[in-house]
């Protein structure tokens, strides 16, 4: 699917399921580091939630279970030399692109070793090195950012593609049109991808927007626009990875909107009573790993044994990397007014 | 009287006016059924109806634009920001459309803006910030900030109530950290009135928003500890702002101790030192000083924080270095 | 047309000639007044122009010149209950709702006597007793403005429509696409009118957008879109007066999308020497009033006489009017801190 | 050495920029074959390429964001405002994304907002503003304002080369009414540094922008006329502020009178006037003075306008006031 012509075409939907299917042998270190992805998210989620509950976490937790195939999937599909801006529920885009587990606890921890040195905390950090940008709060404020960073690298001669990353919620900002249509007008590649997880804190999409699926957006930019399956980490890999390589080849953005369900509250201070328990269990039944175990069963690529190691291994990884960050000491209030300006 | 919170309070004056004017309508992000991210206005849509009060999708520029062009029709809008933070978004709506219609046209804008500052909580560089300066710079922009829940409520009755665009700043700290006893009904409290929280012959410290009670707690802290005595003044609005009373102030301690929690550099501090060093020159024994937050983005760790954000502790010591000049 | 489903389904284009035609004698006023609208904007703008080149107005001049259509057509199909937030393009609007063309001299002239008192100029005016709001520069910054006017009367009990303008250039802006979503999400009906002039200032519309039409956006907000031809005033309120009239009865957002041209530079000040000659003249030849002029006659509403005393009538009252904001005073200076701040 | 105006002195620097840094890129509106509403630009795209130079859609956010997110990447981006005004639409890129992010990351951003400002040419309440008080109580932002054309390109330079972002401020009443000789190569002008325009001994005038050559020009009334001789400094940065220079000139005089054309509440005025009053108490015989724009909205009618803003006479008057206070 690297010839442009076999895209389907402008504002069609199409689904993930739909897309032309790599074999899946040849794949099989992306498909089992993608089950890894998910499962250090998931279990730094859970950690983190307890650890707030515990009262070790000041400020508050934002977890992204039930929405972990979507990070694992599209940094999957990424090059070293790609851009992720990630949101608040893309935890899988970070320990994806490589961050390590530590430096997630450290962060959330509000450690002085933090990737922010406790400057900032919870979701707002990203590793520059790994491509990754640390998020403001101000939802839509970064999708013109890594428009800017992968015309950066363009015209420096690295051939980026760039991932920018947006709830249904933040799709109803300005920024979120005017980004879209930067990237249109100089056709810098950038997917934006759409995580329809239902909800923008307790405001249903039925109060947010009232198009049918927000990729009908797509050609009001002249973009392409694909729907898919946000729980299932192996067909959106199948769907994004030939669309990355046809967009870095042959420059423009790109919209995916994400089907998928914010499985708790906004925080962990939020008992979301709002959401109907029926959605919940819809979406609990196609939990994205167990999804991409069954998968990965089915296709014979890891036994039930393998993944029950891995599973153990992810788990005592997050485990030593939670007790170390608590161990590790906060900033040193003297360093106050470090770095507010850059060296000249 | 019961002691209500200063959430509460604000709660409490949001369900009276909006009984009392039915041409009050409030919208916001999740301020309907769920009742806001801070609870202030749980309950509201549930009596006064989705027509009333309604959740938005998160479009900060329309919600403001939207409310202008309510206001310019016969609505008294009040819109609740998530966060005060997030109207960077937006100000283009706030200071050349709001703030100037009435000037170009003649056309009142009775709008209110309710936003949620300050910091002490851990809420990091996007939640804390307290943007009144940028605010109080903008013409034909009214800007109060309570300090105490009896004031949130009359202020909150006063603003709706006002011709003009009002941003009505909150304090999230103060939310659940300050109770007070409150009468059965409001009682009126004009913009632009200051409130003397204590009078002492030492020094004076003019001061609004969470910075009152770090101040109430010094001056408690001080008379015990060294004896001297303070007067301190809570500003409760910002723009217009009590003069008179600061003049007062000023006139009987010589000395004036400006604390906020905002950036120093263009903060409102500026304002009031500058206002001072114009119009009480020969009044001065001392320099006027001013104890704020450094130039930096608000930090999360509260290690950080703590150092960042003024408190009673540095209050004190910045008191007696003025005192003892 | 009053049947929502006789409307041509979302996202698909209309031409204005495609519109249900109502005979032309029934609406006989109405087609005489689009007319005068049109001469009385002409004739302003163009004396406009001559009093900026012989130094008598300060600031800038911009014309409505060759746009005249859109203002003429979607004042006649509104009510008096309606609101309308013209742009820097709609001389029409102001005075196709009946502001005098006195007050717009006294306007730009920045006359003491004028509807903002001096204190603005040139096209940031309005007359809210003709529910005609008073633009900011700030571009699509008016659009929730309308939005949130025609909630208010809504809520107030009267069956109001809003009519809002915003450039080609304008649509690429963060508050187009907030103001039509809080639109679309509330149901509030107001006609979001594109005019598609070719130029944003220096900048054709290759380098604002990349989708085909401006209306492709309107699936992407649940809206109907429709196409029409802007400088064809009759054929435009053929399609706006039913549309109007469906969405006061079944409230919601459209956008309409007018093909036009702006005629002049960007200002009086600027030669535009980078807009191609062939386009002009392409444009030249639809000239809207003699495009509304020939269609009169052709339907036998006006005689060619008649069109030139009609003309001539116009003219004299601009002239009239010019003359007399030429001898009135500026502002007095003492007046400046008025009003600042409303009477409590 | 040639004469030339300050918004040729732009153009120039901006051509020596990016002739010397193939890292710098310039985008706005307008900005490329049509050299951008001001003529600033007239001649970069030719030279290099609608690569370097190019238009933009109408869309101030997505102009900062995209910059935040070039300069991050290893490009040294500048872009244009058409009118400093319409940045308000976009402050949370400047405040919250651009002035926190090598706080928060380590990252330098290195941008150049440039922001044709202020009035005096009938521009009204939109075309016409002076928001320097806003830029400069931002952490993490530097802000400059030349007044002369050897400065703005000497600033351009520093300005594009710094490794924060920078609003460089432009004003558009100078743009063609201020010619001055210019050398062939540019001298480095490091941020912080005011300039002393003249030397006086009986006052102060701390100025910046358009308001500094209305003070020359009353200083020159004011001696011949009566006599007093004044200090005249030119901040030409605004943060960071050059405090030693300032101080050697209170120091010298005594008397302060600030001038800008922002408004009055909040304005920048107001942070030197409270830097004054704390730090060179003792130093001062009369109080420190603002004259400034009123707290209006800036109105249209040259008339009007000419109230609003101050200018020469007016400076004259107020000095004549402080010296004889
Ligand atoms: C401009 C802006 N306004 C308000 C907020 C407050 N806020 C933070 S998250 C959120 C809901 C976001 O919903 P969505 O975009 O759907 O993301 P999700 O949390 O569902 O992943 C809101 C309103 C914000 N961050 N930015
Ligand atoms: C937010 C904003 N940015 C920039 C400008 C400066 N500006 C004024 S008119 C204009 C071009 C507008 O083009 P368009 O919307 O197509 O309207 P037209 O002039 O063609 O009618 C620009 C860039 C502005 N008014 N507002
Ligand atoms: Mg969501
Ligand atoms: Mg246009």
């Amino acid at each position: 699917m690297t010839d442009a012509t076999s895209i389907t075409p402008s504002h069609r939907a199409l689904n993930a399921s739909d897309a032309a299917c790599t074999p899946v042998n040849g794949d099989k270190d992306r498909y089992v580091g993608m089950l890894r992805t998910m499962l250090r998210s998931r279990f730094t989620d859970e950690r983190l939630n307890r650890l707030y509950k515990q009262g070790h976490i000041t400020g508050g937790v934002y977890s992204s279970i039930g929405q972990e195939a979507i990070g694992a999937a599209t940094t999957a599909a990424g090059q070293p030399q790609d851009l992720y801006a990630p949101l608040i529920r893309n935890m899988a885009v970070h320990v994806g692109r490589g961050e390590t587990v530590l430096d997630v606890f450290r962060q959330w921890l509000g450690r002085g070793g933090s990737p922010t040195r406790g400057r900032d905390g919870n979701i707002h950090y990203g590793t520059f090195s790994h491509g990754v940008y640390a998020m403001i709060s101000h939802l839509g404020a970064m999708l013109p950012v890594v428009v800017g960073g992968v015309m950066a690298r363009r015209r420096l001669g690295v051939d980026a593609v760039g991932f920018a990353y947006i709830g249904d919620g933040g799709s109803s900002t300005g920024d979120f049109h005017e980004a879209i249509n930067f990237a249109a007008v100089f056709s810098v590649p950038v997917i934006f991808i759409i995580e329809n997880n239902k909800y923008a804190y307790s405001t249903p999409i039925a109060g947010q927007f009232r198009c049918e699926r927000l990729i009908d957006r797509a050609p009001g930019y002249g973009l392409e626009g694909f729907s898919a399956d946000g729980n299932d980490a192996l067909a959106l890999y199948r769907l994004v990875h030939p669309l990355a390589a046809d967009i870095r080849a042959k420059p423009r953005p790109i919209m995916i909107e994400c089907d998928t369900m914010r499985m708790r509250g906004h925080g962990e201070h939020d008992d979301f009573t709002y959401v109907p328990p029926k959605l919940l269990e819809r979406y609990r039944a196609r939990d994205p790993i167990a999804v991409a175990s069954n998968h990965l069963k089915a296709e014979g690529v890891l036994t039930a044994a393998e993944i029950e190691s891995l599973t153990q291994a992810c788990q005592a990884e997050v485990d030593l990397a939670y007790r170390t960050a608590m161990n590790e000491p906060p900033p040193n209030p003297d360093t106050l007014l470090d770095g507010v300006y850059a060296n000249a | 009287m019961p002691e209500i919170t200063y959430i509460e309070a604000i709660r409490q004056g949001l369900f009276e006016v909006m009984r009392a004017h039915p041409d009050v309508v409030l919208y916001g992000e999740d301020v309907g059924a769920f009742g806001g991210a801070f609870k202030a206005t749980l309950g509201l849509q549930k009596e006064f109806g989705k027509e009333r009060v309604f959740d938005t999708p998160i479009c900060e520029s329309a919600m403001l634009g939207v409310a202008i062009g309510m206001a310019t029709q016969g609505l008294r809008p009040i819109v609740e920001l998530q966060f005060a933070d997030f109207i960077t978004t937006a100000l283009h709506q706030l200071l050349n459309n709001a703030g100037t219609l009435h000037y170009r046209t003649g056309v009142p804008v009775p709008m209110v803006i309710r936003a949620p500052c300050g910091g002490g909580f851990s809420g990091g560089p996007f939640h804390s910030e307290e943007l009144e300066a940028i605010f109080c710079h903008m013409p034909g922009i009214k800007v109060v900030y309570p300090a105490f829940p009896c004031d949130a409520r009359n202020l909150l009755h006063t603003a709706v109530m006002d011709n003009s665009p009002v941003v009505f700043l909150e304090n999230k700290y103060l939310y659940r950290h300050i109770k007070e006893a409150i009468p059965a009904k409001h009682d009126p409290l004009p913009f632009g009135k200051a409130r003397i929280c204590r009078n002492g012959r030492d020094a004076t410290v003019i001061t609004y928003g969470a910075m009152v009670n770090e101040t109430l707690h010094a001056a408690r802290d001080l008379i015990d500890d060294t004896g001297y005595d303070i007067t301190v003044v809570d500003l409760r609005s910002l723009k217009p702002y009590d003069k008179d009373t600061i003049m007062a102030a000023v006139a009987s301690t010589n000395r004036v101790l400006i604390v906020h929690e905002a950036w120093h550099t263009c903060g409102f501090g500026a304002e009031i030192a500058a206002h001072i060093a114009e119009n009480a020159f020969h009044l001065l024994d001392a320099p006027v000083r001013r104890l704020t937050a450094p130039d930096c983005p608000v930090p999360f760790a509260p290690v950080l924080e703590e150092r960042y954000r003024p408190n009673s502790a540095k209050i004190v010591s910045a008191l007696v270095d003025l005192i003892e000049y």
